[in-house]
């Protein structure tokens, strides 16, 4: 029933090798994107008959394998797919929100010159992506981890024309090896770790199963996952390795929304999510996960007050998000966070897809004026909701979900967070207080840019002002769709407390057998009362609301109080504006050292001193001999005086000696 | 008797032996040699090796310092212009005085052990010293003996090859 | 004379155990009147009787393979050992003469007697090879060197080769001295100059072994031949010789009378001295190691290539003494063999010299041969050949000969010895392949003076070059020969 | 008495004046000169030892060097001619193209 | 046929070889032709190895070849052994199939003196192939050294600026640790003969056997590992291999990478540690950490290089480290993994050599600043060269990942888990210098008018690239096919090894004094 599982990732596949290798030769978009497309809804479907089917089925988890990858010895790595309840869910949100940008790329990257070239990109992500999710094993999802790296890589180097865009991609890959590290040194201990019980895999479930072998709250364990951990940090852009993905943004608009937003960066929560027996057994790494999505949350949140591209105050409220769902992931809220994650998925993309269609909207017109502005800086914006309805609209939603508004998605998803992040048996009230400050700082920065963009005096160049046009129908169509599911799409996961209508939080039981488990034994729980739970509920609504006022206040009441603002805390707004300086310091920590040891030891050791010595042995050779030579003077007393020299020696030793 | 005239032959041959390295004319160094050679040729009397005796004087100081001294002439070479003596003196003259050090030595501490051969001297002065001389050489050293032809051979044919003018 | 005299004398006659040098011999005087009764300046037709005398010797020679002959009252012997040093230097001195007669005619000396002299200084080295009484040893040595101290200096208009010919007389000479001075005491210790009546005598009195006249002798006697094959601190002479000398005869130095020199050394040390073992080897332990490095080291900054090729072999004399030092089966017939292969390797090297020298000889510089890989790639990569087989890279005859050698060491338990040569093989890659740098790797530099490519010396070039690679890729006969061969 | 020794001791003088002559003469023929006085040493030892020994071996030896010394003398003092004729000079330190 | 085939495979270069001499030497389409076509023979007469079941059966020897060679009695002995196993096997085929492929990148890059060049590839073939076969120590040691002189002449003649230094360079330096590794190979003979054990010439199996005492064991393993590990090269002893790399002809940097690095380390895994089995132990830390050392050196200093090819030879040498620290865990996942991270290094590398040789006959420069932007004006070379890059950097899903992984996996396995922290850190530092290679030299504007008219990739050059590309992913996605070929002859190699060990040998500092005792 199962055995079709490896047709997901292989359509996306496919669709890349075809338009990668004849896309140059079919020149036509329609085909190259149709293509593209209709690979990635295959994918889909095949995903919902899957997804279907596991519903429908009494067993909770299926496994696949197509073949042995490796074997050697003990250890054996099959080309192994896995299908439960965890994957489901992933695969359709890969599948689905990868079908509609796929559709929305064909419209916004019409005419580019290397279209063939994004699409078979585009659909190498899904796959790589899809390996990820699917993969049965740690080395089948690392397959798809650091593939998803590569396609990011090659996303971001799209325009590699720009040297900023290089620039990033180069960046995004390099910050997501360090990440990588993390996973295979954590991988490598934990296989060798669990081989020396005498079990050796890497296979989830084996190593579910398995995991009580180690010891709870051990040093191992707590090793392995923060191993571990430094990947998802990698991949989902945590502190301290966030850096890569604000700059990720120099990719095409869809790129940003698919991988940037929806899946990729995701994935770390999701390793998590699948490895959650491990975690769970690891208190001290489920603490630090959780300070760590805090801080990163509130961190991000901070930045993103003060940026003017569109797509950057996006970016760091991804950042932001992602905080939340490590919160949660930390605080053992393991189906909050995955449930988070797909609600983001939703409005997220739906987000970057508004601001990918306000740029294109921009770019025409400024191309139409002939003028060079960047068409992302939000200050010349405004008062677009005229020119692009829909567009204002699906933003406006998602924003709302984002901030949590009671019945959009983001409500559903945050509050269970928060509420965890309150009660639970591994919560804290710190970072309780951190999430809801950055909750409101999401809803504030939020609508910053939705007034920024969409209303108040249009600020546009006077020669460009007219020219905006509303997107094409392959772009609405799925800002549409996204918006709708980002209103809708929390009512699968109704807390509690607030079901009135008992339909039950459905994905909380659908999740339950992969998590249930692990949560069950280390006694990781939230416990509350209902009225609790409802206060915080409204506190955090509230929150948001605080935070739409200040924005509301700020940028539409009285457009003036920024500048006030900045003017008066001068100092702060810099450092804020320029992201805490965080990259400098990266630099100065990190890279300059590197480059400076690269160059020391190159051009100091290697040269001077390896090569010294080596050449310094032939030259002092050389030197002896040259030296020597000068004992054979060409006098022949010389030559007598030596030979006599060694008669007296040689027959002295002997007479003498 | 014998004592006295083996210190003094001994005396005059080592007093002429210096005097080769140390006479600035070539010319007088080549009679210190042939002084040295007669002294030489007292010895081996005194050795009771008459045979040697006579050819040490008709080969050496008959044939070879006549060519010596011939070849001194022809070069016309005189006195030495500057020092006869190189740079090297002092260490030759180290290590040559080691050398003493170290030949007395061995000399002196070493033993000729391989005596009691059947030559003694009644049957030199039976059997005659050039008969001796004669019958070793034609029996046991018939070969160097015949080596020697040709080194003498070889020895012409290269004074010929390397003094013509011309080729 | 009473005629049993007659009869006594002509019993120790065993003409078979001297045919080979006596038929050298014979032919050397035939020729040497041959030459005389030539037109001047017409020596090809002597050259060509010479080398038909060599192969002619060469075959009686090989006739007494397996055969051992004594005689002339145990003052000579033609065993294996002898017979196959005997060979080597029939083969230096065919090569030699191959590669001397367009020389000679474009150094404008084409003097007949250069023949002959060749053939008798073979004949000495075959007395050298085949004396089992240190006075045989002592006539063919200075039969030898008196032939070479006239080809050193053969160019008589020449300076350098007079002063060539003049230094390595002035020293032989006085090595001989020291030698004879040896002699001389070991006869006063032993009551002999035979070598086994030396080695009977100690066996019968072992306390000669810690008299010191015996062990001065022996020394003494041993820095007569370390002069002869160069070893240190007697290798003075070589490079001054060998730069000055002509190109062939540098050439046959190089081989056959060094090979010779081994022959006697190695009778004299391992049968008549093998008393003295302890004393030879720890003597020759740093003897070998100071005649590789030296000769090495100085070879790194030279830039005349003969001279270079002088101090190689005064290296190549240090590592043929770790055979020596190795006292054993291995090591010794690791010498013979190694001797063997360096006259092919070396005299090949030399031959091309010879090719692409100019007249006059002035400067056979490392970069005057820049680009000649290109002018005559034939030739260069000849030349390289012989190079790596002096290097001692396999699959050529030099890897053989000295791992052979260093085999024996690391056999008898010399092993840092053998690391010593080895290390000193690696600094000699340098100056060996500094030639083919500028062979191959420089630009063209000035113009050769090419000669004409002559069938000798193409021929001489060829043996050499068939001896290499031969012996070194199928090495096994030779080795079992020289095995037979040594003692 | 005079014994073997004391031939042995005055042959060991010689020798080294010998020596010392060929190690720092500059003409060459004195070279040679003093060369011939080693050799006489030599000879003496053997001759005195021929007797102490009582064979005629070391009697033959001396034969064969007076005849290796005319056979050098000859070839040496060729050498030296032409050596002369082109560089009027037998000073061993003119022999001083080859070096190094 | 199949009883000879390793002699003939060895050997046929060689006859080609022989035949190219009688070529006229202004031909030059029939010399390079002729070569191909050789190259391509032996390729095929290889290829029944790769496809025989019987390596996955048994570790063991296979298609061994005997005959005395040299037998002097009571000397020694040496044979004309050979045999080929699984671990051999990879290197050979690698070593066939990577010979076209060189001989195709000297179409345009070679004009002057091809004769030479072609005769110069194929004795080098001979060699290498012959290195790899042999199982006789004195054979192997032949064809050991016998592989620097074709190579020193491609350097010196054919290559760069800087030739002549870099050739003698590469020459001493490899020579110098061979000979310390004769003297060692007459040491282990010796012992061998004296100790009565049965052995057969200086063939390694039986040396396998030997029980060799910890201080005997030290010094070989000393000068056996100095030797290879010059190969290799490890660090510190690796400055010959940038130069000679910079230096070399195209040809010759991707054989030299693809292969001859390869001797190095496979010298360790057949002589140096089977023979010496408790020594290893002892050394294993320094190995270790000099492995990492350099890959983090190698990664570090590729970096900052300005040139394109040295940068690719610096990143042998934190490749290699990968390699070796994968044999030096001593299992066999590492074993396994360091051996298939030999053929990876030969198939990327040699990629990569061939990509700088591309651009290097477009532009006649290798400065990274001289580029930019080609991607535009070569979009082919830019795909091909990105997938080599990624391999480069061990993308999961290519060759370089199953390599490293493995070998780290060995590693973590064995006592070596903290030198395979360290060295995984490589994996991000490969991904700092490639990618910032990568994008200084194909992304960007063009800046550099000269870098306006490149043509892209010719259909040769597509087609000499496709093989290699096919290999990394073949290697990447289906490791397996190479995999079971290879296990039971490394599963094999270390029973003998563990089985050969001296029971539990107290590590003592070795006496000078008693190994020349054995005397």
């Amino acid at each position: 029933m199962y055995n079709n599982l490896w047709l997901i990732p292989f359509f996306p596949l496919v669709g890349s090798i075809i338009n990668g290798l004849l896309g140059k030769k079919i020149k036509n978009e329609k085909v190259i994107g149709g293509l593209g497309t209709l690979m990635m809804f295959f994918s889909f479907l095949v995903a919902c008959q899957n997804f279907f089917g596991l519903r429908a089925s009494e067993q909770k988890v299926f496994q696949e394998s197509i073949g042995s990858w490796m074997s050697v010895g003990n250890l054996q790595i099959d080309w192994g797919f896995l299908l439960d309840p965890l994957s489901a869910v992933m695969i359709l949100v890969v599948t689905g929100v990868g079908t509609l940008i796929h559709l929305y790329s064909i419209g916004y990257m019409h005419g580019e010159e290397g279209f063939y070239r994004f699409f078979s990109y585009l659909n190498l992500f899904a796959c790589a992506m899809l390996f990820l999710v699917l993969g049965n094993n740690a080395l089948v999802m690392f397959i798809g981890w650091e593939g998803v790296g590569l396609c990011s890589y090659l996303l971001i180097g799209y325009y590699f024309e720009k040297k900023s865009a290089g620039d990033a991609a180069k960046k995004a890959f390099v910050v997501n090896r360090i990440g990588d590290f993390g996973f295979l040194c954590g991988l490598l201990t934990l296989f060798w770790a669990l081989g020396s019980k005498g079990v050796w895999t890497m296979n989830f479930i084996e190593i579910g199963e398995n995991a009580h072998l180690l010891e709870s709250g051990g040093v191992l364990i707590t090793v392995v996952t923060l191993c571990f951990f430094l990947g998802a940090c990698g991949k989902s852009a945590q502190l301290p390795l966030y850096t890569w993905l604000p700059d990720a943004m120099e990719g095409p608009t869809p790129v940003s929304a698919l991988i940037h937003a929806a899946t990729m960066v995701t994935a770390g929560v999701y390793m998590i999510g699948r490895m959650n027996v491990l975690f769970a057994m690891a208190p001290t790494t489920m603490m630090t996960i959780a300070f760590v999505g805090a801080a990163t949350a509130i961190f991000a949140a901070s930045i993103g007050f003060a940026q003017n591209d569109i797509k950057r105050v996006l970016a760091y409220s991804t950042v932001s998000q992602l905080g939340f769902m490590f919160m949660a992931m930390g605080v053992g809220a393991f189906t909050a966070g995955i449930f988070h994650l797909m609600t983001h998925a939703f409005f997220k993309a739906c987000l970057f897809l508004g601001s990918g269609s306000v740029i294109h909207g921009m770019h025409h017109a400024y191309h139409h004026a002939h003028l060079d502005d960047d068409p992302q800086d939000m200050r010349n914006m405004g008062g677009l909701r005229k020119f692009m309805p829909i567009t204002h609209w699906t933003y406006f939603i998602s924003c709302l979900a984002i901030a949590g508004m009671p019945f959009f998605s983001g409500f559903f998803s945050k509050d269970e967070i928060l509420w965890w992040t309150f009660a639970s048996t591994r919560g804290s009230y710190v970072v309780y207080g951190i999430g809801a400050i950055a909750a409101c700082m999401t809803a504030f920065y939020m609508f910053r840019s939705l007034f920024m963009t969409f209303y108040g005096e249009q600020k546009t160049d006077a020669r460009a002002k007219d020219h905006i046009p509303e997107s094409g129908l392959t772009i609405t169509i799925p800002l549409m769709v996204l918006a709708g599911l980002a209103t809708v799409g929390g009512l699968i996961g109704i807390p509690h407390a607030i079901d009135i209508f008992h339909v039950g939080n459905l994905f909380h039981d659908w999740l339950a057998p992969v998590f249930s488990q692990a949560q069950q034994l280390n006694v990781i729980e939230a416990h509350g009362s209902a009225s609790v739970e409802i206060a915080l509920m409204i506190l955090s609504v509230l929150i948001g609301l605080a935070g739409i006022a200040g924005a509301f206040m700020m940028y539409m009441k009285n457009p003036e109080a920024p500048g006030k603002f900045t003017a008066k805390f001068p100092g702060l707004h810099k450092i804020v504006f320029n992201k805490w300086y965080v990259d400098e310091l990266y630099d100065f920590l990190f890279v300059n050292p590197c480059k400076r040891i690269g160059t020391f030891l190159w051009r100091g050791f290697d040269v001077k001193v390896v090569d010294g010595v080596v050449n310094g042995v032939g030259w002092v050779a050389k030197g002896i001999g040259a030296g020597l030579k000068y004992t054979q003077s060409g006098y022949l007393h010389n030559y007598a005086v030596a030979m006599v020299v060694g008669v007296v020696v040689i027959v002295g030793y002997y007479v003498f000696g | 008797m014998e004592a006295i005239l083996f210190y003094l032959t001994a005396l005059v041959a080592i007093l002429a032996a210096f005097f080769v390295t140390k006479c600035r004319n070539p010319v007088n160094s080549a009679l210190c040699l042939v002084t040295n050679f007669l002294c030489l040729a007292v010895l081996y009397v005194m050795l009771e090796a008459p045979f040697m005796a006579a050819i040490q004087i008709m080969v050496y100081a008959g044939a070879i310092m006549v060519l010596i001294v011939f070849v001194i002439m022809l070069l016309n070479l005189g006195t030495a212009t500057k020092s006869v003596y190189t740079h090297g003196l002092l260490g030759g003259g180290v290590l040559s005085v080691l050398m003493l050090f170290l030949t007395n030595r061995f000399v002196a501490n070493g033993q000729a052990t391989g005596t009691g051969g059947e030559i003694t001297s009644e049957v030199i002065q039976s059997y005659g010293h050039t008969e001796l001389i004669g019958k070793a050489m034609f029996t046991d050293f018939l070969l160097p003996f015949e080596i020697a032809s040709i080194l003498l051979l070889v020895a012409i044919i290269g004074a010929v090859v390397l003094s013509k003018r011309k080729v | 004379m009473d005629a049993n005299l007659v009869q006594e004398a002509m019993q120790n006659v065993n003409f078979q155990a001297i045919m080979p040098s006596l038929v050298l011999s014979v032919f050397g005087m035939v020729l040497l009147l041959v030459s005389v009764f030539s037109p001047r300046g017409k020596t090809t037709h002597v050259a060509w009787l010479s080398f038909i005398a060599l192969i002619v010797t060469g075959f009686v020679s090989l006739n007494g393979w397996n055969n051992p002959q004594a005689g002339f009252a145990g003052s000579v012997v033609l065993d294996n050992f002898a017979t196959f040093f005997s060979m080597t230097c029939l083969i230096a001195a065919g090569l030699t003469i191959l590669m001397s007669d367009s020389y000679l005619q474009r150094e404008g000396y084409p003097v007949g007697e250069y023949y002959p002299l060749i053939l008798f200084t073979t004949a000495g080295a075959m007395w050298m090879a085949s004396g089992t009484d240190l006075m045989t040893i002592f006539l063919g040595l200075e039969v030898l060197s008196v032939s070479l101290y006239v080809l050193a200096g053969f160019f008589r208009g020449q300076t350098r080769s007079n002063e060539a010919g003049l230094k390595y007389f002035f020293l032989g000479a006085f090595s001989t001295g020291f030698l004879l001075y040896g002699v001389a005491l070991i006869y006063g210790v032993t009551g002999t100059t035979k070598i086994d009546g030396i080695a009977q005598f100690v066996q019968a009195m072992p306390d000669s072994t810690s008299n010191v006249m015996f062990i001065a002798g022996g020394m003494l006697l041993l820095t007569g031949f370390l002069f002869k094959v160069a070893a240190a601190p007697f290798h003075m002479w070589t490079p001054d010789v060998y730069q000055g000398a002509p190109t062939p005869i540098t050439a046959f130095m190089s081989a056959g009378p060094k090979a010779a020199a081994f022959a006697a050394f190695i009778r004299v040390t391992i049968i008549g001295l093998e008393s003295l073992q302890a004393d030879i080897t720890a003597v020759f332990w740093v003897l070998a190691v100071l005649t590789m490095t030296v000769g090495n080291f100085i070879a790194l900054s030279q830039k005349d290539v003969k001279r270079m090729l002088a101090y190689s072999s005064i290296s190549h004399a240090g590592y043929a003494l770790v055979g020596l030092v190795a006292w054993n089966e291995i090591g010794v017939t690791g010498i013979m063999f190694y001797m063997l292969v360096y006259t092919f390797m070396n005299m090949g090297a030399f031959a091309v010299l010879v090719l692409v020298g100019k007249k006059g000889e002035e400067n056979l510089t490392i970069d005057g041969l820049a680009g000649m890989g290109y002018k005559r790639p034939v030739l260069g990569i000849v030349l390289c050949i012989f190079l790596f087989s002096l290097m001692g890279m396999p699959p050529t005859a030099g890897f053989a000969g000295k791992f052979y050698i260093f085999a024996g060491a690391v056999k008898a338990g010399y092993i840092w010895l053998a690391v010593i040569g080895v290390l000193n093989s690696a600094v000699s890659l340098y100056y060996y392949l500094r030639v083919m740098v500028s062979m191959y790797f420089k630009d063209e530099g000035e113009d050769f003076a090419w000669v004409s490519m002559n069938t000798a010396t193409a021929i001489s070039i060829v043996i050499a070059l068939a001896g290499v690679l031969v012996m070194g890729v199928i090495p096994g006969p030779f080795m079992e020969m020289a095995k037979l061969a040594g003692f | 008495m005079i014994s073997v020794h004391h031939y042995l001791l005055l042959s060991a003088i010689l020798f080294c004046i010998g020596t010392f002559g060929v190690l720092t003469r500059k003409n060459a023929i004195v070279i040679f000169m003093c060369i011939e006085v080693m050799l006489n040493s030599v000879n003496l030892t053997f001759i005195a030892l021929s007797r102490h020994v009582g064979n005629m071996d070391g009697q033959i030896f001396v034969f064969f060097v007076m005849t290796v010394a005319a056979a050098e003398a000859a070839v040496g003092l060729a050498l030296m001619i032409a050596f002369f004729r082109n560089r009027e000079s037998i000073d061993v330190d003119d022999f001083n193209m080859l070096k190094w | 046929m199949a009883d000879h085939l390793l002699s003939i495979m060895t050997f046929f270069p060689l006859l080609g070889m022989l035949f190219i001499l009688f070529i006229p030497r202004d031909n030059d389409g029939l010399l390079k032709g002729f070569t191909l076509v050789v190259t391509l023979i032996t390729f095929v007469i290889s290829l029944p190895l790769a496809f025989n079941d019987v390596f996955t059966t048994s570790g063991g020897m296979h298609y061994k070849e005997f005959s005395e060679w040299i037998n002097i009695d009571g000397f020694f002995q040496m044979n004309y052994n050979l045999g080929i196993d699984g671990i051999s096997l990879w290197l050979v085929m690698l070593t066939t199939f990577i010979m076209p492929i060189a001989v195709l990148s000297t179409w345009k890059a070679v004009d002057k003196n091809t004769k030479g060049f072609m005769a110069l590839l194929l004795l080098l073939e001979t060699g290498m192939l012959g290195a790899f076969v042999s199982l006789d120590l004195f054979l192997f040691y032949i064809f050991w050294e016998l592989m620097l002189i074709p190579m020193y002449f491609l350097i010196g003649i054919w290559g760069g600026k800087n030739r002549i230094y870099a050739a003698v360079k590469f020459f001493i330096y490899t020579a110098v640790g061979s000979l310390l590794m004769l003297v060692a190979i007459i040491f282990v003979y010796y012992y061998a003969l004296q100790s009565g054990a049965p052995i057969n010439g200086f063939g390694i199996q039986e040396f396998y056997m030997l029980d060799l005492p910890y201080n005997a064991q030290y010094w070989l393993f000393l000068a056996f590992g100095f030797s290879f590990a010059i190969k290799v090269p490890m660090f510190p002893l690796h400055t010959w291999l940038p130069d000679a790399h910079t230096e070399a002809p195209t040809a010759g940097s991707v054989i030299l990478a693809a292969v001859l690095l390869k001797m190095g380390t496979y010298g360790y895994v057949r002589f140096a540690m089977p023979l010496f089995p408790d020594a290893v132990q002892t050394f294993i830390p320094l190995l270790a950490t000099l492995s990492v050392v350099g890959i983090i050196y190698g990664s570090l200093v590729a970096m900052m290089q300005e040139d394109v090819k040295k940068l690719v030879a610096y990143s042998s040498v934190a490749h290699l480290g990968f390699v070796m620290l994968g044999i030096f865990a001593m299992n066999l996942q590492g074993m396994a993994g360091g051996i298939i991270q030999m053929i990876n290094h030969g198939v990327s590398t040699g990629a990569l050599f061939l990509i700088v040789g591309f651009i290097y006959e477009r532009r006649h420069t290798r400065m990274i600043s001289e580029f930019g932007g080609l991607a535009h004006k070569m979009p082919i070379f830019a795909t091909i060269f990105l997938i080599i890059t990624f391999s480069s950097i061990g993308l999961p899903g290519t060759n370089g990942f199953v390599g490293e992984f493995l070998a780290l996996v060995g590693a973590f396995e064995s006592g070596l888990r903290w030198y395979a922290v360290v060295a995984t850190t490589g994996v991000i530092f490969a991904a700092v210098y490639m990618l910032w290679m990568y994008q200084r030299v194909m992304m960007g504007k063009i800046t550099n008018p000269a870098n306006e008219n490149l043509s892209d990739l010719s259909v040769r050059e597509i087609v000499v690239m496709m093989p290699l590309v096919l290999f990394v992913f073949w290697i990447g996605i289906a490791p397996n096919t190479f995999f079971e070929k290879m296990n039971p002859a490394v599963e094999q190699l270390l029973n003998q090894m563990n089985n050969n060990k001296v029971a539990v040998v107290e590590i003592q500092q070795p006496v000078v004094a008693n190994l020349l005792e054995t005397k």
